[in-house]
C-alpha cells in the first residue's frame, strides 16, 4: 500500500507541474485552454532537441523551455485570444481548439509522427528505500514541480505583477482604473501559463516518449486537476495534483481495473467531482 | 407567507416573515437596501429554496416546488435587473408568455401571440412590437417584463423594482400601467422604492428591514412610522425631525 | 434646457485659466441607446465641483467617458490640456485623473493594504508609502484592518478603501461616483469632510450625488444633470434653494 | 433597419430575429433553394443505376463522389443534432460523438451477436441511444459552461475506453459486419437522415419545445419562472439530439463495415460538427447544412494522405481561429438578413469581444 501512495505522489506531482499553468489562465482569464496540452508538447520537442543536438539534460533545459514558451503564449494571446476574450465561453473554447489544431499539425510537420524520447544517464537509476524502488527521474519531478508551484505562489503573492493579475482576476474594470493595462496583463498570465506548460513538458519527456499529438490526455489532466482542487489558489492545484495522482494509481491497482482505463478514471472522478462539488474541494470555481 | 426564512451562508437574508396577501389588493413591499425584499420575491417564484416557514397560495402549499409549477399555479413575476430572451423580438418575448404560462395560459403559438398583442397594447409596447429587444430603452425593457409576466395569465402578479431608474414622468406612465393592470383583475405585490408609488396604488403596505418584518399597515401611516424612517435615514436624522410616535 | 450657465468661478481667480477637465458636446450610451445627450461640463483647478441627478439620468455613464471605460459616439474630452476623448482607462489614471467608482469595485479577495498600493500602480513605487501614510491619516479605522481581506470590510470601511485607492494615485483630479451609496449618515458625513480636505490641499474633486443636500453643503459649484442633459449649473450656495431642482429630479 | 410596421402573419419562428420583410424574403428564397438542391440530391445518383447507364446516360456520380456526398450527408446529420442542444438550447455537449459511438456499437452488436437485420438494428440504435442520453442527461445537464462541455466530453473519452476493453463489444479489435455492398443504400440512409434532422430542426422551431428551448438558451431562470419545466426540456432535447447522433453512427456502422474506438469515438468528430454549426449559422435551420457541406468538402478534397492532410488540419484550425474571431454567428445569418457582412460589423464584433 505505502508504495502505491508514493507512486501517486510522484506521480501528482507531474499533475501538479501539469495544472498549475492551465488554473491560472482559467481563473484569471476565464479561459478552458485545449490547447494546454500542445504547449507541453511543444516543450517536450525543445528538450528533445536541445537533448539529442547539443546534449543538454532535460532539467537543464528547463530555463530555456520558460523562456521560449513565456513568449510563444504572450504572443498568441496578444494576437489572437485578446481578439475575443470577452465573447461567450464557447468561442474561447473553440479559439483555442483551433490553437491545438494549428499546433499539433505544425509538430507533425516538423517532427513527424514517430515517438521521441529523451534518456539520460540517470533514466534507469532509482533509489531503493525498503521494499520501494522510486525512480530518481520521478523524485526529481516532484521536486522541480514543488518548485514550481513556490515559484508561482511568489510571482502572484509577492511581486506588483502578481498584484495586477490577480487585480484583473477579481474586477477588470477597477484594474483598468488604477492603471493595469488588461491587453498586457492578460498576455502576461498567458505567457506565465504557457511557461508552467515549459517546466511540465521537460518532466514529462523524462520518463514518457512523445508524439505531437500525445498533449491531448494533459489538457483533460489538467482540467481534473483544477475540478478537483478547484482555481484561484496555487494550493488549491498542488492539493487537487496530488489527489489525483492518488486516485488514478489507487484505482489502476483495483483488480480487473487495468492501465487501459487511465483516461477513464481520470473522467469517472471528474464527472462525480463536478456533480457532488461544482465549486472544486478548495479553491471558488469563479 | 408563514414564518419565512432563508439563509445565504451566515448571512440571515430573511428570519421568519410573516403576512398575507388578500386576494385583489395591491400590496406594497418597502425597505432600505438589502432588506430582503428580492430574496422574498425569489423565495415565492420559488428561484430560491426556504430555510424554514412556508409559502402558501390560494391554499395549496407552494414553498419547495420548483419555479415553472408555481409558475403554471398562477404567480407571474419580473425581475429587478431584467432579463429578456435578447435574440426575440419584443413580439415573440410576451407570447412565449402565454405559450407557457399558468394553466389558463398555454396558448397554441397562433392564439399567444393573439393574446401577446392585446397585452402589449395593455403596457404600451403595441408599436414597438416587431423591434429586436436590444435596440428598447430602460423603461421599455421593464414595460416588456411586465408584459412577459402578463402573458402567463396569473392570479398574482410580483413587480420587482419597476419603476427604478425612470425619472419622473416614466414612473407616471409606470403607476398607470399598473392601475390598468390591477383593475384587469391580477392581485399584485409590489417591490418599489419610489414613496410616491407606495402612498398612489399600494392597500396596504409591509416594511422589510435586515430580513424582517418591521411594520405592516397602511402606507400613509407607515411611512410615518418612526421606526421605518430610522431604518432609512438613520437614528440621528429620525431623531433630528423629531418624527411622529412609535405607530 | 437652460446651457449651462457660465457663472463666475472662485472669486479673486483673475484670468479665465483653461479649465483642468472640459467636457464637450457628449453623446453616449449603452445598447440600450444613448444616455447622454451633448453634455458640456468643466471643472476648474482647485474647485470641488459637485454633479446631481436623480437615479438613471446617466451620471455614471459621464464618469465612465471621461475616465475611458465607456466610448462615447460623439463629442470631446480634454484633461490638462490634453484631448483624452476616447483613451484607455490607463493612459488616463497616468495622467492625474483618478476615478472611485460606483459601488465601490475593490478587488474583494486582496488584502486592504494590497488595494491601496495598486492604486499607486502607475506611479514610481517609492513614494507609494508616503501616500499610504497620508491616507490611513485620513481613514485612521483602516490602519488596524490592512491585512484584512477587502470583500470583509463594512460598507463605510469598503468607501473610505476606495477612495483611498483613489488617492494613491496623486491624482490633479478625483471623480467619485455615489460615495453615499448605502452607508450610514455619520460614515457619509466622513467620506464629505475628506472630499473637502483633500480639495484644500489641491486636489480638484468632482463629486456625483443623487443626495441633493450632501453635495450642495459640500461643492463650490454644481451641474444638475437630468434624462442625460445639463439641465442647470451654478454656484452651489445659489442652487441649494433653487426649485428647479426639484423638477429636475421629480419631473414636476 | 427598417423597422417592421406592418402586421407580420405568425412570424416563422424559426427567424428568431428581426422579423423584417427583407429577412423574410430571403427565408422563402433559402427554402426555394433547400427544395431545389434535395432534388438534385435524389436524381442525380440514380444515373449509376445500371438500366440507367444501359441506355447510355453519363455516370454523373462515381464512387468517390458517392463517398464524398455520403459523408456530407452524415454530418449534417450530426451537426444538426449538435445544433438542437448547442445551438437552440445553449448547451454546448463537446462529446456529442459519444451518441455516435453508441449507435454504431449498438447497431454493430445487435447485427453480429443478435443477428438482426440490418433496419432493425439502426431502430435499436437509436433507442438505445435515446435512453443513454436521458440517464447520462439528467446529472450532465445540471451543470453549465465549461462544466457542462467538458464533462460531456470526459463521457465520450471514458465511454469509448470503456467499451475498448470490454470483449462482448469486440474489445480493442473492434466488431465487423457482414459487407452489404451499395453505394445507393447508404447515400440515400444518410440523405434521408440528413432531411430528417434538418425537419426536426424545424419542427422543434416552429413549436412550444423550440420556444422553450430557446427561452432557455437566452436565460434559463427566466425561463422557469415563464412556466417552462426546464430540466424536461433540457434532457428531450438532448436525447433528440443523441438520437439523431445514434442514427448516423448506425448508418456508419453498417457502411464502414468495420468499427472500433478511434472509428467511433473520434473527438474530431464533435468538433467538427461544432465548427460546421458555427461557420454556418448557430441556432438556424440551414446553418449547419451550409456549414457541414462547405466544411466536409474541404476536409475530403484535401484530405490526401501525408503532407497534405496534416496542411489541411493547420487549414482547418487557421480558419476556426479566423470563424471565432471575425465571424462568430456564421454565414446564414448574413443570408438570413440579420446582418450584412460589412466592415462595421467586423468592427462591432471585434470591440464586443475585444480588449
Amino acid at each position: 500500500m505505502a508504495e502505491l501512495i508514493v507512486l501517486g505522489l510522484l506521480l501528482g506531482g507531474v499533475y501538479v507541474a501539469v495544472g498549475l499553468g492551465f488554473s491560472l489562465v482559467w481563473g484569471i482569464l476565464n479561459i478552458v485552454n485545449l490547447a494546454y496540452g500542445a504547449l507541453v508538447m511543444i516543450a517536450g520537442y525543445i528538450t528533445w532537441i536541445l537533448s539529442v543536438r547539443y546534449g543538454l539534460d532535460p532539467f537543464l533545459s528547463i530555463p530555456v523551455n520558460l523562456v521560449v514558451m513565456f513568449a510563444i503564449g504572450y504572443a498568441v494571446q496578444y494576437v489572437a485570444i485578446n481578439r475575443i476574450v470577452r465573447a461567450p465561453f464557447l468561442y474561447t473554447f473553440l479559439i483555442t481548439f483551433g490553437l491545438d489544431l494549428i499546433v499539433v499539425n505544425a509538430l507533425l510537420l516538423l517532427f513527424k509522427a514517430d515517438f521521441r524520447s529523451v534518456n539520460t544517464f540517470y533514466s534507469g537509476a532509482s533509489l531503493a528505500v525498503g521494499p520501494l524502488v522510486v525512480p530518481y527521474v520521478r523524485l526529481w519531478s516532484l521536486a522541480v514541480a514543488m518548485a514550481l508551484a513556490a515559484v508561482m505562489w511568489l510571482i502572484l503573492n509577492r511581486t506588483r505583477t502578481g498584484d495586477a493579475i490577480q487585480a484583473v482576476g477579481a474586477d477588470k474594470d477597477a484594474a483598468r482604473l488604477v492603471g493595469i493595462s488588461l491587453r498586457h496583463v492578460y498576455a502576461l498570465t498567458f505567457g506565465i501559463g504557457a511557461a508552467c506548460a515549459g517546466v511540465a513538458g521537460p518532466l514529462i519527456v523524462t520518463y514518457q516518449a512523445i508524439t505531437p499529438s500525445a498533449g491531448g490526455p494533459y489538457t483533460l489532466q489538467a482540467f481534473v486537476v483544477v475540478i478537483l482542487g478547484g482555481l484561484g489558489r496555487v494550493s488549491a492545484t498542488v492539493v487537487g495534483g496530488m489527489l489525483f495522482g492518488l486516485i488514478e494509481v489507487l484505482a489502476q491497482a483495483v483488480p480487473g481495473v487495468g492501465a487501459g482505463y487511465t483516461n477513464a478514471i481520470a473522467f469517472a472522478v471528474l464527472v462525480a467531482v463536478l456533480l457532488l462539488r461544482p465549486r472544486g474541494l478548495l479553491g471558488r470555481l469563479a | 407567507m408563514r414564518s419565512v426564512t432563508k439563509r445565504f451562508g451566515g448571512v440571515l437574508a430573511l428570519s421568519d416573515v410573516s403576512f398575507d396577501v388578500p386576494e385583489g389588493q395591491v400590496l406594497g413591499v418597502i425597505g432600505p437596501n438589502g432588506a430582503g425584499k428580492t430574496t422574498l420575491l425569489n423565495c415565492i417564484s420559488g428561484v430560491n429554496r426556504l430555510d424554514g416557514g412556508e409559502v402558501h397560495f390560494a391554499g395549496q402549499r407552494i414553498s419547495g416546488r420548483r419555479p415553472y409549477e408555481v409558475a403554471r399555479l398562477g404567480i407571474g413575476r419580473t425581475f429587478q435587473i431584467v432579463k429578456p430572451f435578447a435574440s426575440m423580438t419584443v413580439r415573440e418575448n410576451a407570447a412565449v408568455g402565454a405559450v407557457f404560462g399558468s394553466a389558463q395560459a398555454r396558448m397554441a403559438t397562433a392564439a399567444a401571440f393573439r393574446y401577446a398583442d392585446e397585452v402589449l397594447d395593455l403596457v404600451g409596447l403595441a408599436p414597438k412590437r416587431s423591434l429586436p429587444v436590444g435596440s428598447l430603452t430602460v423603461p421599455d425593457r421593464k414595460r416588456l417584463e411586465v408584459a412577459r409576466a402578463l402573458c402567463t395569465k396569473p392570479r398574482l402578479l410580483l413587480l420587482d423594482e419597476v419603476m427604478s431608474g425612470l425619472n419622473a414622468v416614466e414612473v407616471d406612465e409606470a403607476l398607470e400601467m399598473v392601475r390598468r393592470v390591477h383593475s384587469s383583475g391580477v392581485t399584485i405585490m409590489l417591490i418599489e422604492h419610489v414613496m410616491r408609488v407606495i402612498v398612489g396604488v399600494c392597500a396596504q403596505a409591509v416594511v422589510l428591514h435586515l430580513g424582517r418584518v418591521l411594520v405592516a399597515g397602511q402606507p400613509a401611516e407607515v411611512l410615518r412610522d418612526r421606526r421605518v424612517v430610522e431604518a432609512y435615514l438613520g437614528e440621528r436624522y429620525a431623531s433630528r425631525h423629531a418624527v411622529g410616535g412609535s405607530g | 434646457m437652460a446651457s449651462a450657465t457660465r457663472a463666475g468661478t472662485r472669486s479673486g481667480a483673475v484670468a479665465e485659466p483653461s479649465p483642468l477637465l472640459e467636457v464637450r458636446g457628449l453623446t453616449a450610451g449603452f445598447g440600450a441607446g444613448p444616455v447622454l445627450f451633448g453634455v458640456d461640463l468643466s471643472v476648474r483647478e482647485g474647485q470641488l465641483l459637485a454633479l446631481i441627478g436623480a437615479n438613471g439620468a446617466g451620471k455614471s455613464t459621464l464618469l465612465g467617458v471621461i475616465s475611458g471605460l465607456v466610448s462615447p459616439s460623439s463629442g470631446r474630452v480634454r484633461f490638462a490640456g490634453q484631448d483624452i476623448t476616447g483613451a484607455a482607462p490607463e493612459r488616463i489614471v497616468a495622467l492625474g485623473l483618478a476615478h472611485v467608482p460606483q459601488g465601490r469595485r475593490l478587488f474583494a479577495t486582496m488584502s486592504v493594504r494590497k488595494n491601496l498600493l495598486l492604486g499607486a500602480y502607475r506611479r514610481k513605487l517609492g513614494r507609494a508609502d508616503s501616500e499610504l501614510e497620508r491616507v490611513l491619516g485620513l481613514f485612521p479605522q483602516l490602519k488596524d484592518k490592512l491585512g484584512r481581506d477587502a470583500g470583509m470590510l463594512s460598507g463605510g470601511e469598503q468607501q473610505m478603501v476606495a477612495i483611498g485607492r483613489g488617492l494613491m494615485a496623486r491624482p490633479r483630479l478625483l471623480m467619485m461616483d455615489e460615495p453615499s451609496l448605502g452607508l450610514a449618515p455619520i460614515v457619509v458625513e466622513r467620506v464629505v469632510e475628506v472630499a473637502r480636505e483633500i480639495n484644500r490641499e489641491g486636489t480638484s474633486v468632482l463629486l456625483v450625488e443623487q443626495d441633493v443636500m450632501i453635495a450642495l453643503e459640500a461643492a463650490d459649484y454644481a451641474y444638475v444633470l437630468e434624462n442625460g442633459r445639463i439641465a442647470l449649473g451654478g454656484p452651489a450656495a445659489e442652487l441649494q434653494d433653487d426649485t428647479r431642482i426639484r423638477a429636475a429630479y421629480l419631473g414636476v | 433597419m427598417a423597422i417592421e410596421t406592418a402586421e407580420p402573419a405568425t412570424p416563422a419562428l424559426g427567424s428568431f430575429a428581426v422579423a423584417t420583410a427583407a429577412a423574410r424574403r430571403r427565408e422563402r428564397i433559402l427554402y426555394i433553394v433547400a427544395a431545389i438542391v434535395l432534388a438534385v440530391l435524389i436524381v442525380i445518383p440514380l444515373s449509376s443505376l445500371d438500366a440507367v447507364q444501359a441506355a447510355g446516360l453519363p455516370l454523373v456520380m462515381d464512387r468517390y463522389w458517392f463517398r464524398v456526398t455520403t459523408l456530407i450527408a452524415m454530418f449534417v446529420i450530426i451537426a444538426g443534432a449538435w445544433n438542437i442542444i448547442g445551438g437552440l438550447t445553449g448547451y454546448p455537449a463537446f462529446g456529442n460523438v459519444v451518441f455516435f459511438g453508441i449507435g454504431a456499437y449498438t447497431a454493430g452488436t445487435l447485427i453480429t451477436r443478435a443477428s438482426l437485420p440490418y433496419a432493425t438494428a439502426v431502430v435499436g440504435a437509436v433507442v438505445v441511444c435515446a435512453a443513454v442520453a436521458c440517464v447520462i442527461g439528467l446529472p450532465l445537464l445540471r451543470l453549465r459552461g465549461h462544466y457542462f462541455a467538458v464533462a460531456s466530453l470526459g463521457v465520450a473519452v471514458a465511454t469509448g475506453e470503456v467499451i475498448n476493453n470490454v470483449q462482448f463489444f469486440g474489445g480493442a479489435s473492434g466488431i465487423f459486419m457482414p459487407i452489404i455492398r451499395s453505394d445507393l443504400l447508404f447515400y440515400y440512409l444518410m440523405l434521408g437522415g440528413a432531411v430528417l434532422t434538418v425537419g426536426t430542426t424545424w419542427l422543434v422551431l416552429h413549436s412550444r419545445f423550440g420556444f422553450g428551448l430557446i427561452a432557455i438558451r437566452e436565460d434559463e431562470v427566466a425561463a422557469g419562472v415563464i412556466g417552462v419545466n426546464t430540466t424536461r426540456y433540457k434532457v428531450a432535447a438532448y436525447m433528440l439530439s443523441a438520437a439523431l447522433t445514434g442514427l448516423a453512427g448506425a448508418i456508419y456502422a453498417q457502411w464502414n463495415v468495420f468499427i472500433d474506438q478511434s472509428t467511433a469515438f473520434n473527438l474530431d468528430v464533435s468538433i467538427d460538427s461544432i465548427l460546421m454549426v458555427l461557420i454556418g449559422g448557430i441556432g438556424t435551420i440551414f446553418g449547419p447544412v451550409i456549414g457541414a457541406a462547405a466544411l466536409e468538402f474541404l476536409i475530403q478534397t484535401f484530405a490526401g494522405s501525408g503532407e497534405l492532410a496534416v496542411w489541411t488540419q493547420i487549414g482547418l484550425g487557421v480558419l476556426l481561429t479566423a470563424a471565432v474571431i471575425f465571424l462568430p454567428r456564421g454565414i446564414v445569418d448574413f443570408f438570413g438578413g440579420r446582418s450584412s457582412f460589412t466592415r462595421e460589423y467586423v468592427r462591432r464584433t471585434l470591440r464586443e469581444t475585444g480588449v
